[in-house]
C-alpha cells in the first residue's frame, strides 16, 4: 500500500480544510458559516458536477459499455440497502434500520467530487457515464428501504394522521427531492446542450470548483464535528458499522468492477459510490417516509464518521488496491 | 380587538407544510411561518445547519376562534407524535385591519 | 418583573419601518424584529421568496405599560388597514436588567 | 420566421435551467434555493451589468447618437403606464390598475440581461448606452402610474395615518429604490473607472456571468411557477394582458427603433426593454407607493407570464422581426 | 394539554449559548432558538447587519413548570444585567407529542 | 504630497462602491444586502487571502528578515493597547476604554486586502511574510486590553452569574475567534500546500477576488453608514481619536519599518496594519469577555470613520510618504 498516495491525498486544500473545521469545532472557536451560505454552495456544487456530466455523456453517447456501470451502480444501491436492513434489524427497531440502510444504499455526491478531483490531480482519465450513475444511484436505496421497513412492520399504506404516505408519496421522495432533481436536470441540460452550452457556463463551473470545494468542505467538517457527541451516544456498534460497511462494500464494488472491465478512473468512481452514505439526498427523503426514524443516528454515521473516513483514507486505499489489482492482471 | 386564542407550534422542516395544510383544513387562513430555527427537545438536538434545511425547525403562528381550539389540537396532536414537535396556546387579542 | 402587554405585530418589510417610527412616537424603545417570515392572511400569500423582500412578513415584539395600550393600539389600526397585517396582544411579565 | 432561431433560444442553459425550475415546482420537488442566496445572485447580476455598461459608455461617450435610445426609452416608459391605467382601469379598481401600469411601463434587468447574451452567442453588436437606457427606464413608470392614480381618485398627497406619502417620498421609492440605485450607480462607476477599473473586476463580473445567470434563472422558473396558481385566480383577462401587452410594446418599439436608425443589437435591446415588465423594482416602490394594489394580481401577470414567454419566445420572436425588416431596407 | 410558563428570553448572540447552558442547566431540556433578529433597547440598536452576526439577537423560546419558574428567573437575571437583553413570561397550554 | 495619487486611489471601484454604499445609507435608500451574504463574502476574503499569503510564505520560507515584521506587528498590537487604555481611560468608563484599546490595537483585515490591490495596482511588490504578520496582529491586542481592564478595576477572575471568563476562556476569546482562526488556519493550509495546492485553488481564491471586493465594500459603506449617527452621538472626542490615533500609529510604524529596513510594499502593510482598527475579530471577542462595554462606541469609531479614512485617504498618504521617506534615503 502507497503510504505517500495516502500523505499526498489528505495534503490537498480540500481534506485540509475539511480537517480545520472539524479542528475549529472541536477546540470550540465559534467558526460557523450561515446556513443559506451552505446551501448555496451544495446548489452551486449539484449545478456544476451536473452539468459537466451532461457535457462528457454528451461526447461520450450512450453506448453499451458506458450502460455497465449504470446498471452496476443501480443494481448496488438496490441490495446493500436489503442486506443492511437485515443486518441492522438485529439490533435496532425497524425505522432506524431502514433509515440507515437508505442512507448507506445511496450515495454521497461530495465523496464522488472528491474522487472526481483526486482523479484530475493524478490525471487519470474518467467518463461523465459515472455522473450519470451517481445520479441514478441516489434514489433506489430510499425506495427498497422503506419498503422493507413496511415488509417487516406490516404496515398499510394509509395512515391514520390524514397525511399522505402512499407509494405515489414515497416515489416523490426518492426521485423529486431537491437535490437529485437539481443534479438530474442539470445532467441532463448538460447533455442537451454539449460543448457550446458548457462553453458558457464553464467559467463559473469548472474553473472555481475546487476552490469552493475547499469552502465546502470546511463547512462540512464544522457540521459532521457538532455531530460527534450524538454518534459516541450511539455506541461502538453503529461506529463500526461505518467503517466496516464502506470497506464491505467497496471490496465487492471493486471485483464488480474488474469483472465489468471498466478502467482504472471510473473503477475508483464506482467504488466510492458504492462505499459511500449519503447525508443530503436521503436524510429529506426520509424525514418524510420514515418520520419515527432517529436523525441523531443515521446523520452522524454517514457524516461525521463514513464521510471522513471516506475522504481522508478510503479513497486513497481503493485506489491502491485498484492500481495494484489492474496492474498485475 | 377580539379574543381569540394563540397557537405558536414547532414542528421540522418537512413537517410544516402538513401543518399547514391542517390548519387550512380547519378553517384557518391566517398563519405565518418563520424558518431556520434550531432547538432540541426529547428527540434531540435539531442544529439548523444541516445541507438541505431538513432538520431546521419552523415556528407556524397562528390565531383560532375560542371554540374551534379543541378540534384544532385533536389535529395536531397525532402530526406531533408522528414528527415530534409542540404547540404552545394561549389567550390574546387580535387586532385586524 | 412588571407586568406588561406583549404586542406582536406581523407586517410586511416596507411597512415594519413605519411601525418602528410609530412605536418610538409612542416612547417604546425596546423591541426585537424577526425578518424574513412568510405567511398566508386576507390579503393572499407572502411567499417569502421575491428577490427584493419586499414581499417578506416582518415580525416584531414589543412591550407597553398596560395603559398605554390604547394609544398605541389606535396608532396601530390605520396602518395595518393600509398595509395589512396584524397584531396580537397578550399578558406577561417581563423581566430587565 | 426562423423556427430554428427559437429553438436554438430555448435550448441554451439560461432557458433551460429557467424550465427546470418551473418544473421542479409544477412537479411538487421540494428543491428551493434560500431567499438570501436569491439576492445575492440579483444583487451579482445588478453589479456586473452595471459595470459592464459602464465601462461600454466610458469607450463610446456620449454622441447625440447614443442619446437616442436613451430618450426614446424614457418617453415609452412615461407613455406606456398612461394608456395601460387607461385600458386596465374599465376591469380594474384604481390601485390595481396603476400598479400594473407602472410594472409595464418599468423594465425587467433579467430579460434585458438574457438579451444581451442571446446578442452575444450570435455575435451580433449592442452598445452600452442600451444599459444606461435600461437605468433609466426603471423609475419614470413608477411615477408617472402613481400620478395617475392620484388623479383618478382625487387623493391629496397627505394622508390620515401619518405615514409619509408626499411627492418627494414618491420621487424617494422610485429613483432610490435598491435595484435601481445599485444599477446606476455600478453604471455611473463603470464609467468613471473606464477599461483599467473593469480589467481588475471582469474576472468577477463577466467570466461567470452567464453560469450565474443560469442559477439565477433556476431560482426565477421556482418562484414564477409559485405564483400560477394566483395567476390562474386572477382571471383570463389579466393572463391575455400579459402576453398581448408585450406584444403590443414590442411592434411599437420595432417601429420606433426603425425611424431613429438603431442597429439590430440595440433594436432587439430597445424592444425588450419596452416588451419586459418589472418585478424587482416596481413590486418594491409600488408596496410603498400603492399600499391597496393587490400584489397577487402584478406579480405574477409580470413574473409568471410575461417573463417566461419573453425569454423563451419573445426575445427569438423579435429578434427574427427586426433581422426581416433591417434585412429588406 | 399542560400548565405551562411561556418564557420567550432575547439576548445577543454570544450570550445565548450561555442561556441555553443555564436552562439545561435548570433541567430545562426543551427550547427553539430564532437567530438573525434585530431589535433596540436600552443599550442602543442591535441592527442584524454585523459581519460576523456577533451583534444579532437571538431569541429563546422555552416552557417550564410554574412551580419551577423562580429559579430559572433567579439564574437568568444577572446574566441579562451584564449582557443586556430582556424576558418575558407569560401562561401557555402545552401540547406535546 | 501627491495629490494625483490620493484621487487616484479614490478612483478605483472598491473605494468608490465602498462610497456607493455610504450614499444609498444617508440617501436613504432600501438598498440592503442579506447579513448572510455579507458574512458569505467575508469568509471568502479571510479564506483568500490566507491562502494566498500561506503559498507566498511557502516561497519565501521563514528566514530571520521575514521575522522582523512579524516581532514588529506582534510587539505593535501589544503596546498599541497599553497607552491607548491609559489614554482614553481620563474620558471614559473601564469597560469602553479597554474595548476601544483592543479595537485599535487588533487590525483591519479588509483595510490590508484594500492596501494589497492598491500595491498590485502600482506593481509595488509585498511579501507572504505580511499575511502572516496580520494574522499574527488580531489577537495579542484583545488579550492586552482585557487584562488592562482588570488590573483597572481590580476584578479577580472568577464571576457571579457562574459563566466562563477565567483566563483559558479569554485565550479562547482572542486566538479560536471564528476569523482570526480561519485566517490562519487558510494561512497553514496555503503554507503546507504549496504551489500546487494554490494552483488548484487559484481560479476561486485570486481571479474574482477584486470583483468579490467591491460588493464587500459595498456593503461595508452600507453597514458603516448606519452607524454615523451613533458615533455622531458619542462626541466629538472619540471622532478626533478615531482620526488621529490612525496617524500617530502609522507615523511610528512608518519609523519602525524604516530602522527595520523593510522595502516599501512591506513598509506600507505594516503602516496600514498598525494604522487600521478591528471591526471583525474584536467586537465578536469584546462582547464576550468585556459585555458592559458598549458596542455603539468601539464599533462605529471603527467601521465608519477609521476604516474609511484609511481606505480612502490614509493609504495614499501613508504610500506618499514613505515613498518621500524611502526615496530620499
Ligand atoms: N418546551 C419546549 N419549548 C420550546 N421549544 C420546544 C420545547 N420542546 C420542544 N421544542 C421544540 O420542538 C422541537 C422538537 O421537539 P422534540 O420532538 O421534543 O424533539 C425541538 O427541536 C424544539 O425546537
Ligand atoms: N391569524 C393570523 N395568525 C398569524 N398570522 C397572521 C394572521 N392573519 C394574518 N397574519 C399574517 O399577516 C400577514 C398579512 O395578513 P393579511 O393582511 O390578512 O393578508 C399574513 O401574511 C400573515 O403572515
Ligand atoms: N420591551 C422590549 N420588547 C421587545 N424586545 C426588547 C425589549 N427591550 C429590549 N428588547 C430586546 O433586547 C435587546 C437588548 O435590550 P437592551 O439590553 O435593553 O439594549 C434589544 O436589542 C431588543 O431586541
Ligand atoms: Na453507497
Ligand atoms: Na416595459
Ligand atoms: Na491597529
Amino acid at each position: 500500500m502507497d503510504w505517500g498516495l495516502i500523505a499526498g491525498n489528505v495534503l490537498t486544500p480540500p481534506v485540509l480544510f475539511f480537517a480545520l473545521g472539524m479542528a475549529a469545532t472541536l477546540l470550540r472557536s465559534d467558526l460557523e458559516i450561515p446556513q443559506p451560505v451552505t446551501r448555496g454552495l451544495s446548489i452551486y456544487l449539484l449545478f456544476a458536477i451536473g452539468m459537466h456530466g451532461g457535457v462528457e455523456l454528451s461526447h461520450a453517447g450512450l453506448s453499451l459499455d458506458a450502460l455497465k456501470p449504470l446498471v452496476a451502480g443501480v443494481v448496488a444501491s438496490s441490495v446493500v440497502p436489503v442486506w443492511t436492513f437485515l443486518a441492522l434489524r438485529r439490533r435496532l427497531g425497524v425505522p432506524d434500520a431502514a433509515a440507515i440502510a437508505a442512507t448507506y444504499g445511496s450515495i454521497s455526491a461530495v465523496t464522488f467530487i472528491t474522487a472526481c478531483s483526486f482523479l484530475d490531480d493524478r490525471q487519470v482519465a474518467w467518463s461523465g457515464t459515472m455522473v450519470a450513475t451517481m445520479a441514478l444511484m441516489e434514489s433506489p436505496a430510499i425506495l427498497v428501504a422503506v419498503l422493507m421497513a413496511r415488509l417487516a412492520s406490516g404496515e398499510s399504506s394509509g395512515s391514520e394522521d390524514g397525511t399522505r404516505n402512499g407509494f405515489g408519496h414515497l416515489l416523490r421522495e426518492a426521485f423529486l427531492n431537491g437535490p437529485v432533481f437539481l443534479l438530474v436536470g442539470a445532467l441532463t441540460i448538460g447533455a442537451l446542450c454539449g460543448e457550446k452550452g458548457w462553453a458558457s457556463v464553464a467559467p463559473f463551473a469548472q474553473a472555481p470548483f475546487k476552490g469552493v470545494l475547499c469552502l465546502f468542505l470546511l463547512d462540512m467538517g464544522l457540521i459532521a464535528a457538532r455531530r460527534l457527541g450524538a454518534l459516541r451516544a450511539s455506541g461502538g456498534f453503529l461506529v463500526a458499522f461505518s467503517v466496516g460497511a464502506p470497506l464491505v462494500h467497496a471490496a465487492l464494488a471493486i471485483v464488480a468492477a474488474r469483472l465489468l472491465g471498466l478502467g482504472v478512473g471510473d473503477a475508483l468512481l464506482l467504488t466510492v459510490l458504492c462505499a459511500s452514505a449519503s447525508y443530503i439526498a436521503v436524510p429529506a427523503a426520509v424525514r418524510l417516509t420514515l418520520p419515527q426514524a432517529n436523525p441523531s443516528l443515521f446523520l452522524p454515521m454517514s457524516l461525521a464518521m463514513t464521510f471522513p473516513f471516506n475522504v481522508a483514507l478510503g479513497i486513497p486505499l481503493y485506489m491502491a488496491v485498484i492500481e495494484a489489482v489492474w496492474g498485475t492482471a | 380587538m377580539i379574543a381569540v386564542k394563540r397557537l405558536e407550534i414547532v414542528v421540522d422542516a418537512p413537517t410544516s407544510a402538513r401543518v399547514i395544510e391542517l390548519l387550512e383544513r380547519n378553517g384557518l387562513e391566517g398563519w405565518t411561518l418563520v424558518r431556520g430555527a434550531s432547538g432540541s427537545g426529547e428527540r434531540g438536538a435539531r442544529r439548523g445547519d444541516d445541507i438541505t434545511g431538513v432538520a431546521d425547525n419552523h415556528i407556524i403562528l397562528t390565531t383560532c376562534a375560542p371554540d374551534r381550539l379543541e378540534q384544532v389540537v385533536a389535529d395536531l396532536r397525532p402530526v406531533l407524535v408522528r414528527s415530534g414537535g409542540m404547540c404552545l396556546v394561549s389567550d390574546a387579542a387580535w387586532l385586524r385591519h
